[in-house]
């Protein structure tokens, strides 16, 4: 079932030009070592999903290096 | 013939969470914004409500530890409640928030009338002789106690806003209601010192909340010897020399110093011109859409005063919502579902997101961890018992945290995070929390239905 | 000759709470285990370190709730504390965590060995006269109290493993170090009617924090009758006939029943054997690379023993890492700063992130919004004071949160959630937090970073 309608609960609109993407998926992009801006978001409303992250990780994958710290 | 008001972007009918939340939002936004309030600024949440049950709920805390306190190698003795000092320190609360409240909306320039408000035209609220036209109007009239058709005399029969007035402890009180606010005064009367009985004609105590909670609460009560009748619906109530006489159905009486009646609160509409101008209604209620917007003009409806969840935060948030929306800005819609819900009650029982059932009947297909509070290191150390609950999407996101035990309240915020971002069980055990909190508790919840069960016996 | 012990996946040198959670994640993982303990299964958190001092802070916590009861409306007179009964509350926490564990580690099948082990080569721990062979090992011999030199005899001078046997309330305490552990004690020795002295080199309580944070704990200490010397370095003590007299540098002298020396901790690693394998140390510690990993063979190493944040839950993260790496799963790396700390002193201070002054020389442009607890009802009603602060990149996430009052360490989860999935403030604004919490303090510093402040007076 469709979770909520509402596109993006917790996202606000009209941020900068950084990429949209909930909080925990950001945490997945960075641990995969993926870029959020260079990944094709096909979420509702521009958002950047899991599955997006996880699609743009999957070539680089044997060779991901752990994530750095902020 | 009225005089005028002047002219406001916003004109907003009742200085309540939501209705002070729209004017400072507003304002922020460069809105003229006129609030119109006949009572006090803060509404019940700060002067009936939230504030000072809150406040008494605490005093019960520090009763109960002064009692208790042999168990932490305390000597000490517990000699009574003392009202006169239990209301002074619950109006200094008030009162301060009143004051930095007060200055705030001062200071945001917004028009504060006093007086009584009424609907005279889909753009215009009169006080008294004076006519107020909005732009824009926001209904905020919030609600009051309701009664079951029991007369309230404020000796005997009591609803919450005398509860908050009682000149001394009652030796035993009947409660009609078990939700949020009536076991919020169980526990208080108990911790006090009282024999307490709630009645509730539903299955349970706090029967909005997963059944799991409330099971937890139910013998956490009987454990503190707060009695409890449930599914037995009220039938009647006479007061005698000594009190009151309370008679269920089925032919059961509890006779008690006091009736608290707890029964819910429905919306303050009667005889304000809501009607009058088209705002459509239903049990008292107003009816809006998603964007809150009642149809009629610019008119707009909040808070207690709809049909969402009665709490302060959601007061708040429509009230941030409403101005948003009016100033042109496009705020997402609110997700009720992933508003927390907390009863401080001692145990506490908090939740947010859905219960198993709920989800359940939403098409779900869940996993559930229950995790017990008895393998939680901090909350051995407050001596406290309960179980945190997480329910989750099979292969997905986190559909609803439920927790009964001392403070967990506070708790509810990560779970807030949680459901509100969609966050899968396995992105949470990521993060291991830190020891010894309660949190650990949800941390655990987590990393078991991750996969990878730490201080968990299974 | 030594005999055989077997062969495991991985055999650990110290059961606490890096050793075990690396036992219980590898045995999840299907892996055999050997877990080496000389002492107790738990370490020193479960029986010297965080459980126990938790269980008297809470005593403390009593006895001052107790002794302000009247600010409540309850009337008590305190009486006094109670040692033998401070003892019988912490080891029945104790006891009952630890029973868990021995239970929980029993069930996951893993091979407990009691008694002393020493590295005997690049896959061999020995214990006595048996040979454990890992194809993994894990160091995990954690740590113990610094003393500066200082003759700890049990009687005048002691550490925390001592403080936490005390027969009776010292009438009063210079306390050596104004860290974590240092001011925890404090705590405790002031609620339980001690004059207390802390004395550090530093020019702040609590050094590691943001000074925001120091200044507002010593601010607290300082109404609490608690006395500190700071950025003065002892210089030494000679025992009295009624107890210590300390001199700092400089001269001054301060005389106390009790000088109690909490300036750290130091790796447990001496003559273990460690070196003679080729591993690699530096001042005690063991050397690791970001996988744990010490370079030589399959020994890994972590907690206390390594150069990480000196906490259990660290410990736990660590042990659960190296299990799933060894297992040949790829964790992703701990992010160090994104680790909560927690000083639970009264009130407590609590963070994750980093501080604004680590933010600004690691190079972000930032913005930063104190909130002070003044302004929070919940706040007010425990009548607490403090204030969260959030520092934020300028335009971007979340960097850093920091909290001193009381409680205010179970709200660090939800900084943990906002610094580890790098929120943006305005994503935090949305979310409404429940009313009346602590939690709201939180949430109204993201609404001002977000430029959208509602309780706020700027
Ligand atoms: C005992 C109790 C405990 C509660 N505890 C909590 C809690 O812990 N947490 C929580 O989130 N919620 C709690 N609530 C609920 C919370 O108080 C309400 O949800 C909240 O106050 C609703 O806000 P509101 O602005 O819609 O209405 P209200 O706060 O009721 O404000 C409406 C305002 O409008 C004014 N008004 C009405 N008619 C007129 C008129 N004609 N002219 C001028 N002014 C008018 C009233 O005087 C009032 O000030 C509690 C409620 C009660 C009763
Ligand atoms: C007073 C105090 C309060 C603290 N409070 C907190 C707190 O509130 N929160 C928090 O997160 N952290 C706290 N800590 C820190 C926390 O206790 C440590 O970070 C944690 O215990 C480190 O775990 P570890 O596994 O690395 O080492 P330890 O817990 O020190 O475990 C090492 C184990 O190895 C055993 N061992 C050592 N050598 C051998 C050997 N040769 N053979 C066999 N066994 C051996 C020891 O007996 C010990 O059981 C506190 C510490 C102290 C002292």
């Amino acid at each position: 079932p469709p979770r909520k309608e509402s596109s993006g609960a917790g996202a606000p609109n009209g941020s900068s030009g950084r990429a949209l993407a909930k909080p925990p998926v950001r945490k997945l992009a960075k641990d995969l070592g993926v870029d959020l801006s260079s990944v094709t978001p096909t979420g509702s409303g521009g958002i950047v999903t899991r599955e997006d992250v996880q699609r743009a990780s999957a070539p680089a994958a044997e060779t991901a290096p752990p994530a750095e710290t902020a | 013939m009225s005089e005028s008001g002047g002219t406001f972007d916003l004109v907003i009918l009742g200085a309540g969470s939501g209705g002070y939340a729209a004017a400072l939002r507003a304002a922020e936004l460069d809105m003229s914004v006129a609030l119109i309030e006949k009572d006090k600024l803060g509404g019940t949440c700060l002067h009936y409500g939230c504030i000072p049950t809150k406040a008494l709920l605490h005093s019960g805390e520090v009763a109960d530890s002064t009692r208790d306190s042999e168990n932490f190698g305390v000597k000490a003795s517990f000699d009574g409640i003392d009202m006169a000092g239990v209301h002074k320190y619950k109006n200094k609360v008030i009162n301060g928030l009143h004051k930095g409240l007060t200055g705030l909306i001062k200071s945001r320039n917004i028009t504060v009338v006093e007086g009584e408000g009424k609907v005279t035209g889909t753009d215009e609220i009169t006080v008294g002789n004076t006519a107020y036209k909005g732009r824009n109007i926001l209904l905020a009239s919030g609600s009051k106690p309701k009664t079951l058709g029991v007369d309230i005399d404020g000796e005997k029969t009591i609803t919450s806003e005398e509860a908050l007035k009682l000149e001394h402890v009652p030796s035993s009180v009947v409660i009609l209601g078990g939700g949020i606010i009536g076991v919020e005064f169980a526990s208080v009367y108990r911790s006090f010192g009282a024999e307490v009985t709630i009645v509730e004609a539903l299955d349970h105590l706090v029967p909005s909340e997963d059944e799991d909670s409330s099971k937890l609460l139910e013998r956490a009560f009987r454990k503190r010897g707060i009695k409890y009748e449930l599914g037995t619906p009220f039938e009647s109530v006479k007061t005698t020399e000594s009190g009151v006489s309370v008679t269920l159905q089925g032919g059961k009486t509890i006779d008690a110093e006091l009736l608290h009646v707890a029964v819910g609160r429905g919306p303050v509409s009667d005889g304000l011109g809501y009607e009058d101008v088209g705002v459509r209604m239903e049990r008292g209620f107003v009816k809006v859409d998603e964007n809150l917007h009642t149809g009629v003009g610019n008119i707009y409806a909040l808070g207690d005063l709809i049909e969402t969840w009665q709490l302060a935060h959601v007061g708040f948030a429509e009230g941030i919502f409403v101005a948003e929306r009016i100033a042109g800005l496009n705020p997402p819609a609110i997700d009720y579902d992933g508003v927390p819900r907390i009863t401080y009650c001692d145990p506490e029982v908090a939740s947010v997101g859905l219960t198993a059932k709920v989800a359940r009947e939403r098409g779900y297909d869940i996993v559930e961890k229950n995790y017990n509070l008895g393998g939680n290191g901090k909350s051995q150390i407050l001596q406290t018992q309960g179980a945190v609950k997480v329910v989750a999407e099979k292969d997905g996101p986190v559909l609803g945290v439920h927790m009964v035990g001392a403070r967990v309240g506070e708790l509810t915020t990560e779970g807030q995070l949680i459901y509100n971002w969609e966050a899968l069980p396995a992105e949470v055990a990521q993060l291991i929390h830190p020891h010894p909190t309660q949190s650990e508790a949800l941390g655990e919840a987590h990393l078991a239905l991750a996969g990878k069960p730490l201080h968990d016996h299974d």
